[in-house]
């Protein structure tokens, strides 16, 4: 150790250690997400045969995805998906993590309770997928309680193979994802703006509306990146619980990707993945996750 | 003299699964008084305060405000506004929006609301502050602030838990004297719990110096100052020794202390200079260790240092005696 | 090194894919072989894509329009396998019998053959040289459950029959899904092909468009890719009527669940399934590989296989590995006199029962059209997607 | 303690609907797993028997559900000792505001809100592109870490936030080296949250299914595995081992809370006349 | 009166970006003395304790320990060791291993370490305390363990930073007696930042005032309250009154102003009880505000409310003017 380093030296040691220390991290994401993108693109401009990719230039692939209205329509579904279930989860994750957060007095419990929640995801999700015809198909579990409690006379067919059930999957899912930030936002809360809004007269509704909520904001913010993202991204759930009859943009990657077509699969990705980053972009923009976490 | 705004604690007691915080306390809050709960930490000030507040429930007793049994009633129903510890101001609000929250709670016109908040902020002297955010205000700024949103409800009684804790040392002599204008101004109680003595005997016009979850003595400032009741009276507020004479225990004033030629011998243990005066701590013969505290004039005439021996002299009229 | 040192990675899919055929070479040949089952995507995308991750591919006929071109797989010597000369000719010359017609579609026999070590090409008489060794085949109609229907079913056109609204599927393989969706269309009489394994975006358009209708009205509660997705919908009752394979009709069966493979008067639709073997292999493990095939078509497979449902490519040796009973129930369509089961022991019929669609000559012989791969594939896979979409 | 407030209740009832919802196909699982041997996946049930636990490990017709169990339990392992070791490096890096790290911090987001698959394809082609083969230890490996890291490093970011920096700065002060610092004070402090990222880690890997999908090579991890059992007949023995799965969870956790427990009372009773003294 | 033990700043300067931390400060700390920075909030105490402990480097000028350039040296190579505001104990090491830490980190053998750590843990009394954790003590206690371990070293200098904030008034009043106590003994330089000036009084030796960065006087803690330099001085060490004269500003007493018959008229704006005193503030014709701080028997025999005329005096004697 030189006893006069100079302030320069420090600070770029500052960095060097920086970059050392993150350079794992740079190679995964070089190796696993940087280079596979720029193939992506890359291959989305060329042309394919029945078996094989001709490293050709083209717009063929552009051309098509853009001018074709099942693209539009399919974008659609997704974005419906994706608010729906955004929605959903957004109202069941705010008020799951709020009693947790508020409601649940030892950290022990805390704990135990969320634990709770996690292990069903143990299972492998596609087991879980396979149960949910036993569950909700017209001889499943629901049909036949609802049936034997006489609230239906009929099975329900839209249980099963609809869009109720694509979102019903959905939520089951990725709920969680939105539980844990907005959990972690709302124990930053502090108690005492609970209480001041308690002694200024604010029913326990007015304190949820006019304190917790826009505080909690950030928490809602990061869940519902992650929600947004993970719908939009989602193929199985879609082809399963809808029994194949809808699609989204991740199903349209995966038929063109069986059948081979890679770089028609790489244009629709470049597609998927310009429109999920500007979404994500704008939610950027109202929410610092660094600081929120 | 019991007036129509008269707090009083009948038989509270607060406990926490085996902790008894507050053991069946009663007390008389005079209305249009400042009063000062003071105690060591853990006393159970912050319990009984949250009990007035409403924000506690009261495991045992009752608290009457104004002639009305209050103790199930919510924290606004009851004529009380609690200001916090850490100010608890609103971080996504404005500073007016803040002031104007209980009042937004009641469903009042924006209109009418923002003018009674702009009165408030007049009052405590932050106008100019209006639309900021409590995160771009000083310390001494969030508490005007603070204080401007508990006294909008207009409440008989303002509850403050340590209210200048957070401040520095500047701030909260310069904070204390706002205080305590805007008390006698407002004419309504305040009770604010602390556990600096220097604090309690600056604002309050009573001070209840609480310990081990219960009364020890109640009264005036200068009635706690001047005849401490008990040896812990004596020792939390400071200034004070406890001398064991064979009549029983006394309490003596440190400043009744002072140097002579003809006095107890002693043995200077340690001198700390205070300002106007020297503290000089002392071991008498018997292990017994004096206080004294000497004008400074009086002392760097004549300095000692840790080690010297001294004498000690005072007046026996000086000598208080305790009960206990 | 020694030939039990050897391992052979096989995939497929679930169909052919069985673990006791492992345990079986592993008694009979000595050597192992790994298998790994694979949903159909995933096999096609393996098979063409990486082929250092397999020595062996179990894949279908019409795949392997896709697939031999690139050069993965490497051609077979048909004069290094014993039994080549039994094999049923279908897979050699297109014809069960010497006067059948060759169905439509990719008929196994056009992407049977190249024109030798190292071809990428196929050619149409028997070179010498094969690209896949078929393995087990079979002709696919509707299976329907006759408990939940109640009246027969002769025509594909019963799929659009508005009666069983909400309880049809069809399967969602582009290049199958159409042929079935063809069969339909064509039954209904509202399109006549001029082939249906090769149709014209025309064809396609007015296939599609008909199915679209149906789709918008309900007509399907679900499409399926996976075999287990069929039976699951079958023996669920979630779907009274879809386009199903053989054997996973004998699987609902197999659970005490009515079902029946539905015989149709307009023929079947047909596909052939058949081991390659990677272009990476050489050596002793290829000559292990040739020994795999070789013991693949001594029958013990071919039984095992039959007794399941399927066909083997070399019946005559299957023969000597079933009961004579056995025999008669699956191959020649006869009543069973004992009780049929499984490989796995479960009793798929009782004495007196005569499999669906009879005899191999009868189901074999009535086939419309071959799974493909059209000259508008594309095209066609875009239509689909619409059709998904819709 | 006050009572609790009405709304205690009715949150609580939701909470248990939510928890009911999440246990639904769990239960159907469980239910299904005690069939019969004639028993399919789905309802009516066919008979109640312990068939298929014990099927379970039998070989089955197709597939090798424990071969393929073993390599996602390995994988599961790399995935969580590289994610907990990259995301504390990344931590610690990121806390240095070194040039550059806006970007890095850009790209981490990135990873983690690119579609799955996108992912996968991408990593697929650059293999077949360079004419690596693909394996589940290298392709899989290094696609399912897209995933996992930037996790665990949002958690090391959440963290480090509450980390005061003083810990450390009193150990440089007490002549610790920076390693030492790292050893001997970061680590063990921050250690209950490597456990998280740990056992996050390994869950997502676990669990992921498109991500490996392209990228898994000859042999199948077990979600693969699973969705490849499904071209032929799926028997029970899926649900069995989704139910042994779910009841393995149950034992894990429980000791788990167990343990915090115990250490908590243990920590309880040496300090407690805390307080009293000075 | 130079030591081999004294710490020299050299134009020490410290700026974070744009703002100026510390302000090419120069300053001469002698070997064994207590010295107390103190000044507001913000004055740059903290960042020049920082560049001493070497926790941050400095922008400009050096830093001299016992005669040697110690400015680019880590932390443990200076000779100084520094106890953290918040004590920044290790919460997973018992006391014991917390005290040992810079033992092991050198290599020592565990019995050895152990040794040493239960001499320090017997200097500041918690040798009972060994085996706890950090979390399981109280303040005082974790504050003690916290000296321990930055004494373990043998620094020539202990670095103190703000070391009594996190206790209760009671307690700060008894461990600021304990540290000068030990300063004492062991005989080294203990470097104190604080921002309260009682604290400042009664501990240091020296203190070092700073503001905005730089000091603005330093000196004797009588000296520094006796003859403050500027108007800031004077204002912030407290218990000064600034007075406007024609001939300049002065610094007055507030215990040498009285309440007197003939004097300068005032009115009463606030009465502070004080303990021994009362602080009468009371404004004067031309609205300067003076205080008062009159013994607490005078101020009874005749007590003032707000709002009362009364006349004050001084002697001409104690003006001690200021320079700025
Ligand atoms: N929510 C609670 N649960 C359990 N015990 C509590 C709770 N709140 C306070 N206590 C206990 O009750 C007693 C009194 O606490 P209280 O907060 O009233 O003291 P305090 O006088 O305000 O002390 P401080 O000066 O430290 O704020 C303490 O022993 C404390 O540990
Ligand atoms: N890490 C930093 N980055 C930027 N500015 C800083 C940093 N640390 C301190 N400062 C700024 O430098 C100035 C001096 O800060 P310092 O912490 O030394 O003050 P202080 O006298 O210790 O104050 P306090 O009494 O509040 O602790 C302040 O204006 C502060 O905002
Ligand atoms: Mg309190
Ligand atoms: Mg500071």
């Amino acid at each position: 150790m030189r006893p006069q380093r100079t302030r320069r030296g420090h600070l770029a040691s500052r960095h060097v250690t920086g970059w050392l220390l993150a350079a794992p991290l740079a190679v995964v994401l070089l190796a696993f997400l940087v280079l596979p993108i720029i193939m992506i693109v890359v291959v989305s401009f060329w042309t394919a045969t029945e078996f094989s990719i001709v490293p050709a230039f083209s717009w063929e692939n552009y051309e098509f995805l853009l001018g074709s209205d099942v693209t539009w329509r399919v974008l659609l579904n997704t974005a419906k998906y994706a608010v729906v279930t955004w929605a959903i989860t957004v109202v069941l994750g705010f008020t799951v993590a709020y009693f947790l957060a508020f409601h649940v007095r030892s950290q022990t419990w805390q704990t135990a309770l969320f634990l709770l929640c996690t292990i069903p995801f143990w299972t492998s999700n596609i087991i879980r997928m396979i149960s949910w015809i036993p569950f909700l198909g017209r001889e499943g579990l629901a049909n036949s309680a609802l049936l034997s409690w006489g609230v239906i006379d009929e099975p329900l067919d839209w249980l099963l193979f609809s869009d109720f059930s694509v979102i019903l999957a959905f939520v089951h899912l990725y709920t969680l994802f939105m539980v844990v930030p907005i959990f972690n936002t709302m124990m930053r809360i502090d108690r005492t703006l609970i209480e001041a809004a308690n002694d200024a007269g604010a029913s326990g509704f007015q304190t949820l509306w006019n304190v917790v909520l826009p505080l909690t904001r950030p928490g809602i913010m990061i869940g519902t990146i992650f929600v947004i993202t993970l719908v939009m991204g989602d193929f199985i759930t879609v082809r399963f619980m809808s029994g194949s009859q809808s699609a989204n943009v991740g199903r349209l990657i995966q038929n063109d990707i069986g059948l081979l077509q890679y770089p028609s699969a790489s244009a629709t990705s470049v597609l998927l993945l310009i429109v999920t980053l500007m979404v994500i972009g704008i939610l950027l923009r109202l929410v610092d996750i660094r600081k929120e976490l | 003299m019991r007036t129509g705004q008269d707090l009083e604690l009948i038989h509270l007691t607060k406990r926490y699964g085996d902790t008894v915080a507050v053991d069946d306390v009663s007390y008389l809050f005079r209305g249009g008084s400042y009063v000062c709960l003071l105690g060591p930490s853990g006393c159970g000030k912050t319990s009984t305060l949250r009990m007035i507040a409403g924000h506690e429930t009261a495991s045992q007793g009752s608290i009457v405000l104004c002639g009305t049994e209050v103790t199930g009633l919510p924290p606004a129903k009851r004529g009380t506004a609690m200001m916090f510890q850490s100010y608890a101001l609103f971080p996504h609000l404005t500073v007016r929006d803040n002031v104007a929250f209980s009042l937004k709670m009641k469903g009042v016109d924006q209109a009418v609301r923002h003018k009674r908040a702009g009165e408030l902020l007049e009052l405590v002297d932050m106008t100019r502050y209006a639309d900021r955010l409590p995160s771009q205000l000083s310390g001494g700024q969030q508490q005007r602030v603070a204080l401007a949103r508990a006294l909008v409800t207009n409440p008989q009684v303002l509850l403050l838990d340590e209210p200048l804790s957070a401040l520095d040392p500047f701030l909260r002599v310069r904070m204390r004297t706002e205080l305590k204008k805007l008390q006698r101004e407002l004419g309504i109680s305040f009770i604010h719990v602390t556990h600096g003595q220097d604090e309690a005997l600056a604002l309050a016009d009573e001070i209840v110096l609480m310990n081990n979850a219960r009364i020890e003595q109640a009264g005036p400032a200068r009635e706690i100052f001047n005849a401490p009741r008990t040896e812990f009276v004596a020792r939390f507020m400071g200034g004070h020794n406890v001398v064991a004479l064979p009549q029983g225990r006394f309490a003596l004033r440190a400043d009744s202390v002072r140097l002579a030629q003809n006095g107890t011998e002693a043995v200077v243990r340690a001198v700390e200079y205070q300002g106007g005066h020297v503290a000089l701590t002392a071991r008498l013969a018997g292990d017994q260790e004096i206080l004294a505290l000497i004008p400074e004039g009086d002392f760097y005439a004549d300095p000692k240092s840790p080690g010297d021996a001294v004498r000690l002299a005072w007046d026996e009229g000086r000598l208080h005696r305790l009960q206990a | 090194q020694e030939i039990k040192d050897i391992t052979l990675r096989q995939f497929g899919t679930g169909v052919s894919n069985l673990n006791e055929v492992a345990q079986k070479v592993k008694e009979d040949l000595g050597f192992t072989l790994e298998m790994t089952a694979l949903d159909s995507d995933a096999v096609t995308q393996r098979a063409a894509t990486q082929p250092d991750s397999f020595d062996i591919a179990d894949i279908e006929y019409w795949i392997a329009k896709k697939v031999w071109p690139t050069g993965n797989l490497q051609a077979m010597d048909t004069s290094k396998i014993a039994n080549y000369d039994k094999i049923v000719g279908i897979f050699r010359n297109g014809k069960l019998t010497p006067d059948s017609t060759i169905a439509q579609g990719t008929a196994p026999h056009t992407v049977g053959f190249t024109s030798g070590p190292g071809g990428t090409d196929f050619v149409a008489e028997e070179s010498g040289w094969m690209t896949l060794i078929p393995t087990i085949y079979n002709a696919d109609t509707l299976g329907i459950r006759p408990d939940l229907i109640g009246r027969p079913i002769e025509s594909w056109a019963e799929l659009l029959n508005p009666e069983f609204k909400g309880k049809a599927s069809l399967l969602d393989i582009s290049s199958i899904g159409i042929m079935d969706a063809a069969m339909v269309c064509e039954a209904m009489g509202e399109i006549q092909y001029g082939d249906k394994g090769n149709m014209t975006t025309d064809e396609i358009d007015r296939t599609m468009a008909i199915m679209t209708e149906a789709k918008r009205a309900g007509q399907f509660r679900s499409f399926w890719k996976t075999f287990d997705e069929s039976v699951n919908l079958m023996s669920s009752g979630e779907v009274v009527i879809q386009s199903m394979w053989s054997p996973a009709i004998t699987a609902v069966k197999s659970r005490g669940i009515p079902c029946v493979y539905q015989p149709l008067k307009e023929g079947y639709r047909s596909w052939g399934g058949g081991i390659g073997l990677s272009s990476s292999l050489d050596g002793m493990a290829l000559d292990a590989a040739y020994e795999y095939i070789n013991w693949y078509l001594s029958g013990w497979v071919g039984g095992f296989l039959m007794r399941q449902g399927y066909y083997s490519a070399v019946p005559e040796t299957s023969k000597t590995f079933m009961t004579a009973n056995e025999w008669g129930y699956w191959f020649e369509g006869k009543q069973a006199v004992e009780p049929i089961t499984n490989p796995f022991g479960d009793v798929l019929a009782q004495a007196g029962e005569v499999r669906d669609g009879g005899s191999f000559e009868e189901r074999m012989g009535k086939v419309a059209c071959w799974n493909s791969v059209m000259d508008e594939n594309q095209y066609m896979v875009r239509k689909w997607n619409e059709f998904i979409a819709a | 303690m006050n009572p609790r407030p009405r709304s205690f209740y009715v949150l609580a009832a939701i909470f248990g609907l939510f928890l009911l919802f999440l246990y639904g196909p769990t239960i159907t699982i469980a239910i299904l797993s005690f069939q019969g041997p004639e028993g399919g996946l789905t309802f009516p049930m066919r008979g109640v028997s312990l068939h298929w636990f014990r099927d379970l490990f039998q070989e089955q017709a197709v597939g090798d559900i424990w071969g393929s169990f073993g390599r996602s339990f390995v994988l599961g392992l790399m995935v969580m000792v590289t994610t907990v070791v990259v995301s504390v490096m990344g931590g610690l890096a990121f806390r240095k505001r070194f040039k550059g790290s806006a970007v890095l911090f850009q790209l981490v987001i990135a990873s983690l809100v690119i579609p799955s698959i996108l992912v996968s394809l991408g990593v697929g082609l650059i293999f077949s592109q360079a004419g690596l083969p693909v394996h589940w230890a290298s392709s899989g490996f290094g696609a399912q870490l897209t995933w996992t890291v930037p996790f665990g490093l949002l958690i090391m970011f959440a963290v480090f936030n509450r980390f005061n920096p003083a810990y450390e700065e009193a150990a440089r002060d007490q002549g610790a080296t920076a390693w030492q610092t790292i050893r001997h004070v970061v680590l063990p402090i921050i250690a209950p949250s490597l456990l998280g990222v740990a056992l996050f880690g390994f869950t997502l890997s676990y669990d992921e299914f498109a991500r490996t999908l392209l990228t898994a090579g000859s042999r199948n991890t077990l979600p693969l595995e699973i969705y490849g059992m499904t071209t032929n007949v799926t028997t029970p023995v899926i649900f069995a081992l989704g139910t042994l799965t779910t009841v393995f969870s149950f034992v894990v956790i429980g000791a788990f809370l167990l343990t915090l427990g115990a250490a908590s009372r243990r920590r309880a009773k040496a300090g407690s006349d805390a307080g009293r003294a000075v």
